[in-house]
């Protein structure tokens, strides 16, 4: 393991503590602070893995994930990038996409056979004879695809999640996102500031240069640092990267814990008043021959492993660059150890005097106007040919480290995603924000600045404008601020070089695709003339880094190749989200929130099997016996109980509160009679039937209705919506949750009722359809219906829910000598079913409305002044012979009852099968069925369609409804 | 995109608080000599406007009322155009 | 009556230490290992009441006005009042007379039944709203008392914010009686890392009549 | 074994000043009409006007997943037809649209959604398409990486199996389609935008676009999610559509771990695999109207929600990129068609939802037929526009069997 250099103050790691890791089967070592590729490359790792189409060695390039060049298998994690990834004691590495290992790759014959897979290659090939292809498939499936995910993987760790919200939310900890941070802070707002490396510092973190009077920027990054820690009203998060910035200002991220969070991970979501984007630069990469190969470095990741993790990079490096900060590294590394060679720079002119006077000093020598053409070596970097930038003169040097670089591109894609829009800028070469979405500021290095000074105010600049937003600061400040801005150094030069002189076959624009220089003239060749359609033809930007390497160098070559003016170059899109996300992390803590009643303890314990209905659980089954033979016929000869507090219960009340109910359902409202129960219907615009449910007129203007469980939820929403133009005054009450319910049915019910209550409740004092209100045992307020849903004699009692249980078991108590028990929701299916009384989108769908489910009887045609809905559609549909019918069938021969779902059909579909079951109580198959109207009457036999019948039809006949009971005798009993 | 509505009781919430409940198409037409076309005019037909629309919206997990507001569909944002606000029941 | 209880929605794990029964409650007053807060104390039995009328500003419930806007309230007598929009308000009773009869004007509902109702106190109360909420209660806009009527954990609530001063702060939740029990997993687990605990009604007692 | 680089829908045209066709939108359901138009009708003096470029919208924002499991027995064999049509393209195209006929599996979570999946299953079967219903055990041998167990939100009782299904690579479709269509003649004109169509005794008599005006007797507008606001724009006509964004994403690629297109209707989600190993996920819609295609940070973690739930191996898997597209929806989730009934020469192809990529081979045939003949296909009579006005819904959408917690 290779000594670090430990004396630097830069330094984030600490050399004393070790930590241990295992690498391919074996023990390594790394220290605190390092990441998973720090570490490796510590113990002379150089290729991390292999590309994906042709297998290519693959080493470290920039330490901030803009590629999949060190993507690694972490405790069978797939595609962790290494290079910015924390090592952690125990962790288990290992290489992807290798047959053999990354070192000596089986597949790497693959990178020879470029030729044969030019760009889109794949639409032309394989497809004839057409039994090829999927044979063909299958190989590609195997080759395509980096690390893997076992099917039974389980994620460890704890993963959480905040939802927060602040005047300014700042994007990126670097020296012009804290002087945003402290500016915005100073006016007493809100702050939230958002670093994606574990420290604060950016641009200025990792330099020696300097700052100001002899300050270095590194400790100019801590002391503003401090600053930023010092103020109670910045909150801040390091380790956070921002994923996703939405317009409107929504900003999310998730952030990295520490050994003391209590989350591994969490998904942060920040609303906030305005926001600053300083998320600095990445590097562009330089396109020459081979530049992906290991050895080939960004200017800042040669500079920061050396600065941040205390390794050289390499022993002897040529650099080609852009820009002035490769110059600044090369003299750093150079006063480090690092042998330097050479520094090509791609600019003729323009570096700054200082820094060419340190070079000369140093005796390290510089070519102007020469860059990179090709980098030699089977696996590694051995040597690299230099060009004139016209490609007349050559010169080859050795060495194990190119540092390439074509110059900086600003990290936009947080303004571009927000709706944003850039410009290109000849004078940068970059694209450079043009319209800033609303209320969202650019500072730093995003606007193409790169003096420190420049920098800084930018920053505060920023932050002002974004306090103005929240209502804070002066304008007068903010001009004064302007000011200073404009007076300092504005963007540097850039470099506009997009490539060596090279004809590009192994010149990769994009490492992730290996897509070529030579793929993108292809592409173009073939008509794809607009970087966005290159994209999906190359599938440049589309890997594990999506644009990071390509992104900005596509829209240049695109432009060069075409010959297109500055103008015309359009930066390709980039999406969220910025950084690739776990799955965990953006579930967060995923909780589950589901409603259960009064009663769902005890049903568990009667052995109920519960099922999602909507909103709620509920006990659908109190038996293995999913036909619930014996919970249908308790309830038919004895008496049972159902927990029927799900439905819908509304109070509503106030002077029009008549007129609404007289809106929104079908029936004459104004009928109802105080001490009775009106059973009516609400359906939508189109006449379909929404939801059906009884009315008790409590007082004048003051009624108790329920609504079918799953419409609960949206009565208040739908009565209001329906009534929204008409001003009435009218007030809704939701008392679903308010009430319990129980369905006591059963021809014993009213000898169990009786010994609860005190009332009479003799058929004559409490008939068949009438409601009652009353008080068990002086104590607890009862509201009781007479209804007949399940066909027996039955009370529907609503009960205060904390009352619940005590009436319940109450009733049990009582019941005991007439057997009562639990029935569920499927038994009570099967009871109403064979009483042919409809369940709303089980005897009905979308498109059924009042008269095909046969409830035209509930509408009241003459009140058209209370414009009811779906009365005009009822009118107009009425005499429509295309419609669906619903019709009760028996089945032929005492046949079994056909499946719900299967199809009644003759050469055609002609309708198919709501519910039907093997009664147990009518000893005989029945069911009903929607059919079209010419298959609805009596008699008509019915030929049934099931699913894997192949051609054995089951036949069923048309009956009349009901099945049970027609004459209704035993619920009025 | 991350869409906020103004309610006119709770103020500027997310979106997802709310319910979209269509493009502002005016009273309930009378039922009388009510035409299939007029009818499906009301209730089934849009403008569609990639554009500023004025629409109702129903804060459906807060207060419960039902608005209108004005908001451009090309870029989710609420436009402030001042009109007396409707409220339904409320 | 001996076997008439009335049952919270909201059931905590800890063991009771002091109990009191009231109308047919069980009320605990303390539970076992309460720690330092913050706590969760359920207050489901307290009276609460709905009050819709479109004349509601000349409505003054138990002698209290009623205030003018959406979203805030009023804490009297140990009567609460939220006004939640142009005719409607809810009132809870938190630390008012036991058994206060319902006044005469039209348009109240008692809705005790229909919603859980919790208070979480303590000075950690926002940094565990803020892992189930994205509801702002530390904007400076809103002064306590205020009511938030918006989901927490997806769930749409009445949140009245009574106080958001240090370990004074606290809140009074109400939803959907049916969510007690996926609500309140949802908050202790949110709360366990910063130490959330169950808490007996004393508690809530001492933190509303405190000077 | 390689075609030479040459342009494949040809250099770019002069816009001429009349065509015997034009068609509006520059996407599958225009170039594959165009296509039969020259094919089988020898119709060639076409059109297509583009504002963009072709397979800008939804053409190339689907996840290309097709199917004919549909619920209603005007709509199965409309699909039935171009699932068989994606072998017949990629041969008469001569271009590889890379169908991967994995099958679809659509999960099940309750009774009532077994239910619903049998009536759709037995439809399919009635049709001759192949489709059958399975339990949960089976679904897992299908799928191993599925979560049977009883404990998430919602428990997988069993699942609609498609086998006839599977994923195409949509841009391929759209690239083949432009190359034979171009290769007959027909024009295509990208980012050339249409302003209005000229009607004359109410027929249709020209179109104007950003690059000059054209005569013409027949104009379609197939626009995707743009047809209804440029049909409303241009003629006046409302539609029963609203128009939302749509949204899907991929994951990081992966070595194969999921053979299946995925789907479940409880989670509002569906996954499956990319040949370029890639977890394609999506399924959610912001329900209200815009024009945005905007992601939003609701839905990534929806789906990251859903995902961890059915098919948690993922959960150690990161998203890599979300982008959203337009679906045109209409109350019956079934398309609108229809020609010569509004305005004379006024063909319309909309109303698709998401249902655009799947259906567009059969439509660009159907929709052919209907142009060239000037009437309409048996096929396509159910999705006329006067459908809604006649309360005669399609039913493609069963009632509702599941809600969210916070419907």
């Amino acid at each position: 393991m290779m000594n670090r250099l430990n004396h630097l103050p830069t330094l984030k790691i600490d050399t004393a503590r070790k930590i241990s890791f295992t690498y391919k089967g074996k023990i390594y070592y790394g220290v605190t602070g390092d990441t998973i590729a720090s570490a490796l490359f510590a113990n002379g790792v150089r290729i991390f893995g292999r590309s994906l189409k042709y297998h290519r060695p693959r080493g470290l390039y920039s330490l901030d994930g803009e590629c999949s060049n060190t993507c690694m298998q972490v405790n069978g994690i797939p595609n962790v990038r290494c290079e910015n990834t924390l090592l952690e004691d125990g962790m288990v590495v290992a290489e992807q996409n290798v047959k053999g290992s990354a070192e000596n790759d089986m597949m790497s014959f693959m990178d020879k056979l470029d030729w044969m897979m030019p760009a889109g290659f794949y639409y032309d090939v394989m497809h004839k004879p057409a039994k090829l292809w999927p044979v063909a498939m299958k190989q590609i499936r195997k080759a395509a695809g980096l690390g893997k995910i076992s099917p039974d993987f389980k994620m460890p760790g704890k993963y959480d999640e905040i939802f927060l919200n602040t005047d300014v939310c700042i994007i990126g900890g670097g020296p012009a996102g804290m002087m945003a941070a402290l500016s915005s802070a100073e006016k007493g707002l809100r702050v939230i500031l958002m670093e994606s490396r574990p420290w604060l510092g950016g641009f200025f973190e990792y330099r020696s240069a300097e700052y100001k009077d002899g300050q270095t920027l590194h400790d100019r990054a801590n002391d503003l640092a401090a600053q930023v820690r010092a103020r109670e009203n910045i909150r801040l998060f390091t380790h956070t990267a921002c994923v996703g910035t939405y317009n409107n200002n929504l900003v999310t991220g998730f952030q990295i814990g520490k050994k003391s969070d209590v989350f591994d991970q969490r998904y942060v979501e920040i609303r906030a008043k305005s926001v600053v984007v300083a998320a600095g630069c990445i590097e562009r990469p330089l396109l020459f021959d081979n530049n992906e190969r290991p050895g080939v470095m960004q200017i800042a990741c040669a500079l920061r492993m050396a600065k941040t993790y205390g390794q050289l990079p390499g022993t002897k490096a040529v650099f080609s660059i852009g820009h002035d900060l490769g110059l600044e590294a090369a003299i750093e590394l150079h006063d480090l150890g690092l042998i330097i060679d050479c520094v090509a720079d791609i600019r003729e002119d323009g570096q700054d005097p200082a820094l060419m006077q340190k070079l000369m000093d140093r005796n390290i020598p510089i070519l102007k106007g020469w860059v990179a053409a090709k980098a030699h070596g089977r696996k590694v970097v051995k040597k690299v040919t230099l060009s004139s930038i016209d490609g007349l003169m050559t010169r080859t040097l050795a060495c194990d480290l190119v540092v390439a670089s074509a110059g900086v591109t600003p990290v936009t894609g947080h303004i571009t995603v927000a709706l944003g829009t850039l410009k290109y800028d000849g004078h940068t070469g970059c694209f450079l924000p043009d319209r800033m979405p609303e209320k969202m500021y650019a500072a730093g290095r995003v606007l193409g600045l790169n003096d420190a000074m420049a920098i800084e105010a930018s920053g505060t600049l920023a932050g002002l404008k974004a306090a103005a937003d929240c209502g804070a600061g002066s304008s007068e400040e903010i001009g004064k601020v302007a000011k200073i801005v404009a007076s300092l150094p504005g963007p540097a030069r850039g470099s506009k070089l997009v490539t060596a002189p090279v004809k590009g076959r192994k010149s990769f624009i994009c490492f992730d695709e290996d897509a070529t220089i030579k793929n993108i003239k292809q592409a173009l060749a073939k008509g794809f003339d607009v970087p966005e359609l290159i994209k999906r033809f190359t599938a440049t930007g589309l890997g594990p880094g999506q644009g990071g390497i390509p992104g900005h160098n596509l829209p240049l070559y695109v432009a060069k190749y075409q010959t297109l003016p500055d103008v015309s170059i359009r930066p390709t899109n980039v999406r969220p989200p910025l950084v690739p996300t776990l799955i965990s992390t953006y579930a967060g803590t995923n909780h589950t929130m589901f409603k259960i009643t009064a009663m769902d303890q005890m049903q568990r314990k009667d052995g109920g099997i519960f099922r999602n209905i909507g909103v709620w659980q509920r006990a659908r089954y109190f038996s293995d016996d999913f036909s619930c033979k014996k919970e249908i016929e308790n309830v038919r000869n004895n008496v049972g109980m159902l927990d029927g507090s799900t439905l819908g219960k509304f109070r509503i009340h106030g002077p029009d509160a008549l007129k609404a109910l007289q809106r929104v359902y079908v029936s004459d409202m104004s009928k109802v009679k105080e001490g009775r129960i009106k059973y009516s219907a609400m359906c939508n615009d189109d006449g379909c039937v929404m939801d059906d449910g009884v009315v008790v007129k409590l007082g004048e203007n003051d009624y108790y209705f329920t609504t079918s469980t799953g419409r609960a939820g949206q009565t208040a929403e739908w009565i209001r919506y329906h009534t929204r133009y008409d001003g009435w005054d009218f007030a809704l009450v939701n008392l679903t949750d308010s009430m319990g319910v129980i369905n006591l049915s059963g021809p014993n019910a009213r000898k169990v009722l009786e010994k609860v209550v005190d009332i009479d409740v003799s058929n004559d004092a409490f008939g068949f359809s009438a409601y009652r209100e009353f008080k068990i045992a002086d104590t607890i307020p009862v509201r009781a219906m007479r209804l007949g849903f399940v066909g027996e004699l039955s009370y529907e009692l609503h009960v205060p829910a904390s009352y619940m249980q005590s009436v319940w078991i109450m009733l049990k108590e009582a019941g005991k000598p007439f057997n009562i028990q639990n029935f569920g929701v499927e038994a009570q299916n099967v009871l109403r079913m064979e009483k042919c009384h409809i369940i709303l989108g089980q005897e009905s769908e979308q498109r059924t409305n009042l008269l095909d489910v046969g409830l035209g009887f509930l509408w009241d045609r003459t009140k058209s002044e209370a414009k009811t809905v779906g009365a005009v559609a009822l009118r107009q549909a009425e005499n429509d012979p295309a419609r669906l019918k619903l019709v009760g069938f028996k089945m032929e021969n005492n046949g079994r009852a056909p499946k719900d779902g299967a199809l009644i059909v003759d050469t055609k579909v002609r309708g198919y099968v709501c519910t039907a079951r093997d009664s147990f109580a009518l000893n005989e198959a029945v069911g009903m069925a929607l059919v079209e109207a010419d298959l609805s009457r009596i008699g008509t036999r019915l030929e049934i369609f099931e699913d894997e019948c192949g051609d054995d039809r089951i036949y069923g006949t048309v009956v009349k409804m009901p099945f049970y009971d027609p004459e209704g005798k035993r619920m009025k009993m | 995109m991350a869409l906020t509505i103004t309610c006119p009781i709770c103020g500027k919430r997310n979106g997802y608080e709310f319910r979209f409940g269509g493009e502002e198409k005016g009273p309930r037409p009378e039922e009388e000599g009510l035409t299939p076309e007029a009818w499906c005019d009301y209730v089934h037909l849009n403008k569609c406007v990639a554009g500023v629309q004025e629409e109702w919206w129903c804060h459906k997990d807060g207060c419960g009322s039902w608005f209108k507001i004005h908001r451009d569909t090309t870029t989710n944002l609420e436009k402030e155009i001042k009109t007396v606000i409707e409220e339904a029941g409320k | 009556m001996k076997n008439i209880k009335r049952v919270s929605p909201v059931q905590l794990k800890s063991s009771p230490l002091k109990t009191e029964q009231k109308d047919n409650w069980d009320i605990v007053m303390e539970y076992a290992g309460e720690g330092d807060g913050p706590y969760l104390v359920d207050l489901s039995h307290k009276l609460r009441l709905d009050l819709q009328n479109g004349e509601i500003n000349a409505i003054t419930p138990f002698g209290i006005a009623i205030p003018d806007s959406p979203g805030k309230c009023v804490l009297q007598d140990g009567l609460l009042i939220n006004r939640m929009n142009k005719t409607q308000a809810s009132i809870y009773n938190l630390a008012g007379q036991d058994n206060v009869d319902m006044p005469d004007a039209t348009g109240y509902t008692d809705v005790t039944e229909s919603a859980l109702c919790v208070a979480i106190i303590g000075q950690q109360v926002f940094a565990i709203c803020e892992k189930l909420t994205s509801l702002d209660f530390m904007s400076p806009d809103y002064v306590a008392p205020f009511l938030f009527q918006g989901p927490f954990s997806h769930v749409p609530c009445q949140i009245v914010t009574l106080n958001k001063t240090g370990d004074d702060s606290g809140i009074i939740l109400t939803c959907s009686r049916g969510y007690g029990r996926d609500m309140i997993h949802a908050i202790l687990d949110a709360g366990d890392e910063f130490n959330l605990k169950p808490a007996g009604e004393n508690r809530f007692r001492n933190w509303i009549t405190r000077p | 074994m390689f075609s030479k680089n040459k342009p494949m829908w040809g250099k770019k045209p002069p816009l001429k000043s009349s065509y015997d066709v034009v068609i509006i939108g520059g996407g599958l359901h225009s170039l594959a009409t165009a296509y039969y138009l020259t094919k089988e009708y020898g119709i060639t003096d076409i059109a297509i006007i583009e504002k963009n470029y072709i397979g800008f919208g939804g053409a190339g924002r689907n996840t290309a997943i097709v199917r004919a499991n549909q619920r209603t027995q005007y709509n199965v064999p409309l699909y039935k037809e171009a699932l068989d049509l994606w072998p017949v393209l990629t041969k008469d195209l001569d271009y590889n649209l890379m169908f991967n006929n994995c099958g679809n599996l659509n999960l099940m979570h309750s009774e009532a959604a077994m239910k619903a999946a049998r009536m759709t299953i037995a439809t399919a079967q009635f049709h001759g398409v192949e489709s059958h219903l399975i339990d949960a055990k089976q679904a897992k041998e299908l799928v191993p990486a599925l979560n049977i167990s009883e404990d998430i939100t919602f428990p997988i009782h069993g699942a609609m199996f498609h086998p006839p299904g599977g994923v195409l690579r949509h841009d391929a479709v759209v690239w083949g389609l432009a190359r034979a269509a171009a290769a007959k003649g027909v024009q295509i004109h990208q980012q050339t935008e249409a302003l209005g169509i000229g009607t004359q005794n109410g027929k249709v008599a020209s179109v104007t676009t950003s690059r000059g005006a054209i005569n013409t007797k027949q104009v379609l507008i197939s626009a995707g999610g743009y047809s209804a606001a440029l049909i409303y724009d241009m003629l006046g006509i409302k539609l029963p559509i609203s128009v939302l964004t749509i949204q899907a994403m991929v994951t990081q690629p992966l070595k194969p771990v999921l053979d299946h297109v995925v789907s479940s209707g409880a989670y509002h989600c569906y996954a499956n695999q990319t040949l370029k190993g890639e977890i394609a996920t999506g399924a959610h819609m912001d329900p209200w109207p815009n024009y945005t295609t905007l992601n939003t940070a609701h839905y990534i973690k929806h789906q990251a929600e859903a995902l961890s739930e059915f098919l948690p191996c993922l959960r150690g898997v990161r998203f890599m990129r979300i982008w959203g597209g337009l679906a045109d929806m209409t109350p019956d989730m079934a398309p609108i068609m229809d020609g010569n009934e509004q305005v004379e020469g006024f063909f319309m192809d909309c109303g698709w939802g998401y249902f655009g990529f799947k259906s567009c081979s059969a439509v660009g045939k159907y929709m052919a037929q209907f142009m060239a003949t000037n009437q309409c296909p048996d096929m396509l009579k159910p999705f006329a526009l006067k459908r809604y006005q006649e309360h005669r819904l399609m039913g493609e959408t069963a009632a509702l069997v599941n809600y969210t917690p916070d419907n």
